[in-house]
C-alpha cells in the first residue's frame, strides 16, 4: 500500500515537471524581441514575405517567417491580433475585398483606414499585379505599341483570353467597350495554351497578371491601361503601427522595399521560383543584393532542406511525446494491474482522454501552452497513453499465477517481483502497446501543424489546401517511412528486451 | 523453530486442510506423506505464507507470519515447488541466482555456490546457460532443488523434490542431502511419496488424508502400532512390488 | 501452407463484399432523386433552410438539410457543384462579396451572372437584412417618426450605437452627414445595453440589424431608410437551374416563399429560436403553416433530438467500422503470428496506414467513397486495424510453448487448435487490442463530421469554429460517455469469452 | 505396430538422441528407463511427431510418419506428456473431453467413458468442474491419463505417468492399467524411474544412457545378463533403500 501512494506521489512529480518543462519552453524569458513576418499561399506573395525576413533580419532581431498562410483574411486578422507583424498585401485586395463595406475611395482614406486599426502600409513597392494585355515584345517593338490603345490600330491581331477574362463583364467585354478595340478574332482559350500562341506568333495579344513568371520567359511587353480600365493591385507591405516604436529600425528596412520592385522584376522572380525551382529565399536574397546592394545571410530551403526540417520537428514531437508516454504510462499499467480499482479508474481516463478529438484538445490547451511544439507534444502525449497502459496492464495480468507464487516464494518484494519477473515477461505485450502508439504518434503528430508545431504535417495541410498530391506526399511519404522506422527501433529493442527464455519456439510446430 | 496452531484452509466450500497442529523443532526433519490431494502441499504454502490460513497461527522462531515480516522470513526459507516453478525468462544460472543477487551477495561467493551445487545435484556445468525450456523434466527438478538451497537458508520446504529423478541419482542426492541436513542442521519439512526415502529421511513422519493429521511419529512407530489400518495399508502399498523386484534382482 | 492459402481467399472475399456494401450504400440504386438544401451557421440563415427543407419535402422528394455549413463561399461553392442543391442568401452578398469582381449593378445584371453559372435565384423573400435605426414603437407613433428623415426634427434625442457603428464611415458618420442628423447626445455602447437603454427610455434610437430577435421582443418600429444610405441585404433562394428539370414542383414550392417574409416576421422566427429556444425545424414550419396554410409534417430537433441523432450517427460509424476492423485484424494478426514473413508485412502496412492523417485519408478517399459516412466508416476501419492485429499477434505468441506442444500431442489440427486453445488463451491480449481500437475509433470519428458523415463531431466542430465551449461539450462529453461504454461492454464481453480458468489469481499475493 | 530406425536428434551442439533402433509391436508394453537426460522424453516427443528427428525415420503401421499423416495417426495416440500439459483455460471435464468433442463423438458416449476413466484413476466427480491450477499436483496428473485414455487409442506413450501419485493408488492403478492393456492390446510405451513399476509393467525394458540404448529386453535378461556394469548398477539402485524398508516393515 505504501508503496502505491509513493509511485502516485512520483508520477505527480513527474508530472509537474512535465509541464513546468513545457511551458517554460513556450514562456520564454520573457519574451525576447522578435520579428514574425507572413505571406500568402502564392509563389509571389512568399518571396515577398522571405524578402520581408531577410531585411528584418539585418537588424539583428530574430525573424520568423509564417509562409503559406490561408488567404487574405487569416494574415488580417493574424495582424490585427499581432499574430504577425508585417506582410505583403494588394491595396486593391485592401479596398476591394477586407475593407469593401467602408468603401475608401482615396490612398488617404485607406491609409486613414488603416491607422485606424492600428496598422500601417508602406508607399507601393512599384509593381501592379492586376491584370493586363501582354504581345511579344519584339512584335509590339516592330509596331510601336506600347498602350492598349495603341490595339486599335491593329483589327488584324488575333487575340487570345482565358476563358475567364472572355466572359466576366469586367474581362473582354468591358475592355473593347472602353478602348472601343476592333479585333474581331478573338479566341477564349486555356492560359497556358495562350503563352504557347502568343509565342508561335499564332496570337498578337493576350491577357495575363502582370508580375505573370511568363512574361519574363516569353519575353513579352505588358501594354499600358492608358484608360485605367483595369482596377490597381498595388503591392505594398502592411505591418502593424506599434512596430515603430518596438523595431523601428525594421520598419526603416522594409520602406527601403518602396518603389524598387517593377513588373517585370517581380515576374523574373516568379519566374525563378516557378520555372527554375530556386529557392524563394535565394530569389529573394538575390533581388536584395542586386538592388539594395544588402549581404543576405539566409538559409536556402531546397526541398531536401526542408525535409530535413520537417524530419527534425516531427521526431522531436514524436520524441519527447512518446518517451514521456511511455514513462509514465508502464507505471500506471503497472499500478492498474496490480490495483483493480485504481485500475479501471486510469483506464477509463486515459480512455476519455483518446476520445478527444485532437482540434478539441488544441482549443483547450491553447490558453494554457499557446501555440508550436508544446500544446503539440503535450497532445500526442496524451493519446499515447492508452495502448501502453492497457498492455502493460494485461501483460501483467497475463503472466501464469504459477510464476508469480514462485516468485513470492523465493521472497522476492513486490518491487523486485516487479523488475525481475513481472516486466520481463510482460515485454512482448508491453512493447505491442508501445509500437501501437509509436505508429498512432507518428501519424497524429502530422495534425501539429494545425497550430503551428511544424513537422510532416505542413505539406500534408499546404497539400490538402492547395489540392497538390506532391505535397502531401512529401509528407505522407516521410511519415509512413518513419512510423516503419520506429517499429524497426522497437523491435530491435524487442530483440535485446525480450529475454532470450521467451523466444523459444513450441518445436516443430506443424 | 516452527510452530503450527489451529490452522486450517478451505477452497471455496472444499477444505484443503482441517484444523491442524504441528511443531518442527531446529534441526528436525519432517516427512509429509499422505494421499494425492489430502493438503500436503496446502500446508506448505500456508507455512510459506503463499496463501493465508482461514484461521490459525503460524510462529517462526517465535514471531508470528504476517504480511510485515513475510518477505525477512521467506528468504530464510528454501522452497521446492511441486511444480518447479522455473522462470522460462531466466537461465538456468540466474533462476538459481536470482535471489542471491537481488540481496548483493559476493559475486565469487555466488558463483563457487553455485558450482558446489551443480556438483551436488549432478548438473552438466554447460546447462547453466541453458533455459528451463531446454531441459529435461529431471533436470529442471535438479535446478528447482539448486535455486531452494542456494542461500543456505534455515528452513527447507521440499515438495516431492526427488520424483522426477531416476534412481541412481535418486539415491545418491539422498545419501547426500540426509548428510548436509544433519551437518548444517536444517530443519526440513519434505512431501515425498516414496515410502522408502521418507523412512530414510524422517525422523518424524506425517500421513494426512483429507486435510487431517492421521498419525505423527518416527517410522518404526508407524509401522508397528499404526492409529488406524489405513496407516498400516499406507505404509505398506509399495512393499508387494518392491518385494517382487527385490525377489527377481536375486 | 493450403490452411493459411484458404484463409488468405476467405479474406480478400470479405474485403471484396465490404468494399461492395459500401458503395452500394454510397451509390444506392442509380441516385434516387433528392434535394439538398444547405444553410449558414447562424440562426437566421438555418430557419430559412428549415423552410426550404419542410418545402421540397412537401413534394414528396427526399429532402436533406446540411446545417450550419462555414461561410458563405463554401455554400456558393457547394451550390456550384452540386453538392446542395439550394440555399439562403443575401443579394448584398452577392453584389458586394461573391461577385464582388463582377461590379455588378442592377438587378438584371445580377441575374445575368448566375444564370452564366447554371444558378437561379427567387424574387426577394421581402426582408433586407441590413442596417437599420430602431425605436420603441410606442415613441416612434407619440412623435409620428417613420423614416430616419423624420429623426432631423428632434436634435434631443440621445442616440445609442454600437461601437462598431459609431466608428465605421459607413455606419454614424455617414449617416449623420447623409441625413443631416441634428442630434448631439451620441453614445458608444455594448449592443445588448443598447436594447436595455432603448426599453428603459434612456435611449430613443439605436442602430441594429433589420432582422434581429429584439425587434419583436422590444416592440421596436425599424425607421425607414427613405435616403437609401444602407446598401441593400435582401435575403433570396439561389438554387441550381438544373433543379427546374429535376424537380420543378420544388422550385415552385421554393418560390412561395418570394415577398411572404417581412423583417419582422423574420425578426419574431429569430426571436423564437433565439430567446425562447423553440426548434428552427418547428419555427420554420410554423410559419409556413400560418402564411401559407401548409400542413408540414417536420420532426423537431431538440437538444434531445439532435443528441439521439448524432448517437445514432456515431454508433453506427464505429459499430461497422470497429465491427470490420475487428472481423479482419484478429485474422490478420493470427496469420502474422503463424508466418513470421508475412506478419512483418501485413504490421508494416497497418502502421503506414495509421500514419495517413484523417484529413489526407478523407481527400484520397472522397473520389472512391464520395462524402458521408462511407468514407469516415472506411478511414474508421482502417485506422482500427492496427492495435488489434498487433495485439492478436503479440497474444499468440506469449502463449507458453508448452501448452501449444500439448495440444499438438492431441492431435488437434491447426485449425482447431487456433480456435480451442491458441485464441482463448490470448483473449486478454486481444481484447486490450480492441478496447485499445474501439476507443481511439469512438474519438476519430468525431473527425468523421468533416466529411459530412455527423456524429457527434457535428456539435463539436460547430463548437470549435463558434468557439462555444457548450456546443463543444455537447459532442464531447457523450463522445466520452460512448467510449466508457464501449469499454465496459467489452469488458463485460470480456467476461464472457475470458476463459473462467485464466481469472484464477495467484492465491494471497502480498 | 511401430518402426524406429536410424533415428537421431540433437538440439543446437548437443546430441540428444544418437541414431537409434526401436521396434514395438501390438499389444507390446515397451518401458523406457535411464538417467535423467538421457533423451526418454525426446524418443517420445519423436514417436509423436512433435519434434522431427535429424535423420532416420518413424514408421507407424506401415506408414511412415510425415506432416501429411500427423494429425491422423495423433488421434490414435494418447500421450501423458511429462509436465502434464493441461490446458489452463479448460475445466478438468474440458481437458478431458475437448478431442472427442472436436471428433464430435456422441455425448453420451463422452459421459460415460468420462465416468469410467473418473473412476478408474479415483478423482472426485466434483473435480470436474475445477480448472487445473485448482487441483493438487496428483489429480492433475491422474487427469493427465485420463485425457490420454479418453479415446482408447492403440499407442499409448506415458512419460512417467505415475510419478506423482501417492503409493496406494499408484499400486491400484499400476494394476488396472496392465490389465486394461492387456485386455484391450494396447501397444504402449512408458517412462518410469520406478524399476519395480519397470518391472511390472514391461515386457521389455530399454536401458538408455546419453541417447544411446544400452540395453534392451524383458527385465530378467538386464537383470541376469547386464550388458554393462552400469545396467547393473543402475537396476539395483533402488535395492538397498528398498530392503531397509521391507525390513523395517517386518
Ligand atoms: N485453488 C484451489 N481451489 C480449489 N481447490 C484446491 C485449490 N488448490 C488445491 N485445492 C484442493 O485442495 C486439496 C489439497 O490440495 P494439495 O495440493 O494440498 O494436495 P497434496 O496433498 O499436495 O496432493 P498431491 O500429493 O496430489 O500433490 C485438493 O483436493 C485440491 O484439489
Ligand atoms: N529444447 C532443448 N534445447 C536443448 N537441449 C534440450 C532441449 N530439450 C531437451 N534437451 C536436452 O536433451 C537431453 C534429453 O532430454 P530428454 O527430455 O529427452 O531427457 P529425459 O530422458 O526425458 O530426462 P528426464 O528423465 O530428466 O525427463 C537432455 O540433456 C536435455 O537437456
Ligand atoms: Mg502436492
Ligand atoms: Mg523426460
Amino acid at each position: 500500500m505504501i508503496t502505491k501512494q509513493r509511485i502516485g506521489v512520483v508520477l505527480l512529480g513527474f508530472f509537474a515537471l512535465l509541464i513546468s518543462t513545457v511551458s517554460s519552453i513556450v514562456a520564454g524569458t520573457e519574451k525576447p524581441l522578435s520579428i514574425t513576418v507572413g505571406s500568402k499561399a502564392f509563389t509571389e506573395s512568399v518571396i515577398l514575405g522571405e524578402m520581408l525576413k531577410h531585411l528584418a533580419g539585418q537588424t539583428g532581431i530574430a525573424t520568423h517567417h509564417q509562409r503559406e498562410l490561408g488567404g487574405s483574411r487569416v494574415l488580417w486578422n493574424a495582424l490585427l491580433s499581432g499574430e504577425i507583424d508585417a506582410y505583403p498585401e494588394y491595396n486593391g485586395t485592401l479596398l476591394q475585398e477586407i475593407l469593401v463595406k467602408e468603401n475608401l475611395k482615396t490612398e488617404a482614406e485607406l491609409k486613414q483606414a488603416l491607422t485606424e486599426r492600428g496598422l500601417r502600409m508602406t508607399t507601393p513597392l512599384g509593381f501592379n499585379n492586376t491584370y493586363a494585355l501582354g504581345m511579344k515584345a519584339e512584335l509590339a517593338e516592330r509596331f510601336k505599341i506600347h498602350t492598349i490603345s495603341d490595339l486599335k490600330n491593329h483589327p488584324e491581331f488575333v487575340l487570345g483570353f482565358s476563358n475567364e477574362f472572355m466572359d466576366r463583364a469586367d474581362g473582354w467585354p468591358g475592355l473593347q467597350q472602353r478602348y472601343q478595340l476592333p479585333q474581331k478574332k478573338v479566341r477564349g482559350l486555356d492560359h497556358n495554351l495562350a503563352y504557347r500562341g502568343i509565342n508561335s506568333g499564332s496570337l498578337q495579344a493576350i491577357d495575363l497578371y502582370a508580375t505573370d513568371a511568363e512574361i519574363a520567359y516569353y519575353k513579352l511587353r505588358t501594354l499600358e491601361d492608358d484608360l485605367n480600365y483595369f482596377p490597381v493591385y498595388n503591392a505594398v507591405i502592411l505591418y502593424r503601427a506599434d512596430l515603430e516604436q518596438r523595431a523601428p529600425e525594421v520598419v526603416v528596412m522594409f520602406n527601403q522595399l518602396a518603389g524598387s520592385i517593377d513588373a517585370l522584376t517581380m515576374s523574373k522572380m516568379n519566374f525563378q521560383v516557378k520555372q527554375n525551382n530556386e529557392p524563394e529565399s535565394t530569389v529573394a536574397a538575390g533581388f536584395l543584393q542586386q538592388t539594395l546592394n544588402m549581404d543576405v545571410d539566409y538559409q536556402v530551403q531546397t526541398v531536401w532542406q526542408r525535409f530535413v526540417k520537417h524530419s527534425g520537428e516531427h521526431l522531436l514531437l514524436v520524441g519527447i511525446s512518446l518517451s514521456a508516454a511511455i514513462i509514465f504510462a508502464v507505471p500506471l499499467g503497472i499500478l492498474a494491474a496490480h490495483n483493480e480499482r485504481l485500475g479501471s479508474i486510469v483506464l477509463s481516463v486515459a480512455g476519455i482522454v483518446q476520445t478527444i478529438p485532437a482540434l478539441a484538445l488544441f482549443v483547450f490547451m491553447i490558453p494554457l501552452l499557446g501555440i508550436g511544439g508544446p500544446p503539440a507534444i503535450m497532445a500526442l502525449f496524451l493519446y499515447s497513453l492508452l495502448p501502453i497502459i492497457r498492455n502493460t496492464y494485461a501483460g501483467i495480468k497475463d503472466i501464469p499465477p504459477a510464476i508469480i507464487e514462485s516468485a513470492q516464494a523465493l521472497g522476492l518484494p513486490s518491487r523486485a517481483r516487479l523488475r525481475i519477473v513481472e516486466l520481463p515477461l510482460a515485454t512482448r505485450a508491453i512493447l505491442a502497446g508501445i509500437k501501437t502508439s509509436a505508429v498512432i504518434n507518428v501519424g497524429t503528430a502530422s495534425l501539429s501543424a494545425l497550430i503551428g508545431a511544424g513537422g510532416y504535417g505542413q505539406p500534408i495541410l499546404t497539400g490538402i489546401r492547395l489540392d497538390n498530391i506532391g505535397l502531401i506526399l512529401e509528407g505522407a511519404i516521410p511519415a509512413a517511412v518513419l512510423a516503419l522506422l520506429v517499429q524497426a527501433l522497437f523491435e530491435l529493442i524487442e530483440r535485446g528486451l525480450l529475454p532470450k527464455g521467451l523466444r523459444i519456439k513450441a518445436l516443430g510446430a506443424r | 523453530m516452527l510452530v503450527i496452531s489451529q490452522i486450517s484452509k478451505r477452497y471455496g466450500d472444499s477444505p484443503a486442510l482441517a484444523s491442524t497442529d504441528l511443531q518442527v523443532s531446529t534441526g528436525e526433519t519432517l516427512v509429509l506423506i499422505g494421499p494425492s490431494g489430502c493438503g500436503k502441499s496446502t500446508l506448505l504454502r500456508l507455512i510459506a505464507g503463499l496463501i493465508q490460513p482461514d484461521a490459525g497461527s503460524i510462529t517462526f522462531e517465535g514471531s508470528q507470519l504476517s504480511s510485515e515480516n513475510i518477505f525477512q522470513i521467506r528468504q530464510r526459507m528454501g522452497y521446492v515447488i511441486q511444480e518447479g516453478g522455473l522462470f522460462p525468462h531466466l537461465s538456468v544460472r540466474d533462476n538459481v541466482t536470482v535471489m542471491a543477487r537481488y540481496l548483493r551477495r559476493d559475486a565469487r561467493w555466488i558463483d563457487s555456490r553455485l558450482n558446489e551445487l551443480t556438483q551436488l545435484v549432478q548438473l552438466p556445468a554447460e546447462m547453466l546457460k541453458r533455459f528451463p525450456a531446454e531441459l529435461s523434466g529431471g533436470q529442471r527438478q535438479r535446478v528447482s532443488l539448486m535455486r531452494a538451497l542456494m542461500l543456505e537458508p534455515d528452513l527447507l520446504l521440499l515438495d516431492e523434490p526427488l520424483g522426477a529423478l531416476d534412481p541412481m541419482i535418486r539415491y545418491e542426492l539422498q545419501q547426500e542431502l540426509k548428510a548436509i541436513f544433519s551437518q548444517l542442521c536444517k530443519t526440513v519439512i519434505m512431501v515425498t511419496h516414496d515410502i522408502a526415502e521418507a523412512a530414510f529421511f524422517g525422523q518424524t513422519l506425517v500421513l494426512m488424508r483429507d486435510g487431517h493429521i492421521i498419525q505423527a511419529g518416527p517410522f518404526k512407530e508407524l509401522a508397528q502400532t499404526p492409529a488406524e489400518p489405513f496407516v498400516e495399508r499406507f505404509i505398506s502399498a509399495q512393499r508387494e512390488p518392491m518385494a517382487q523386484l527385490i525377489e527377481a534382482l536375486k
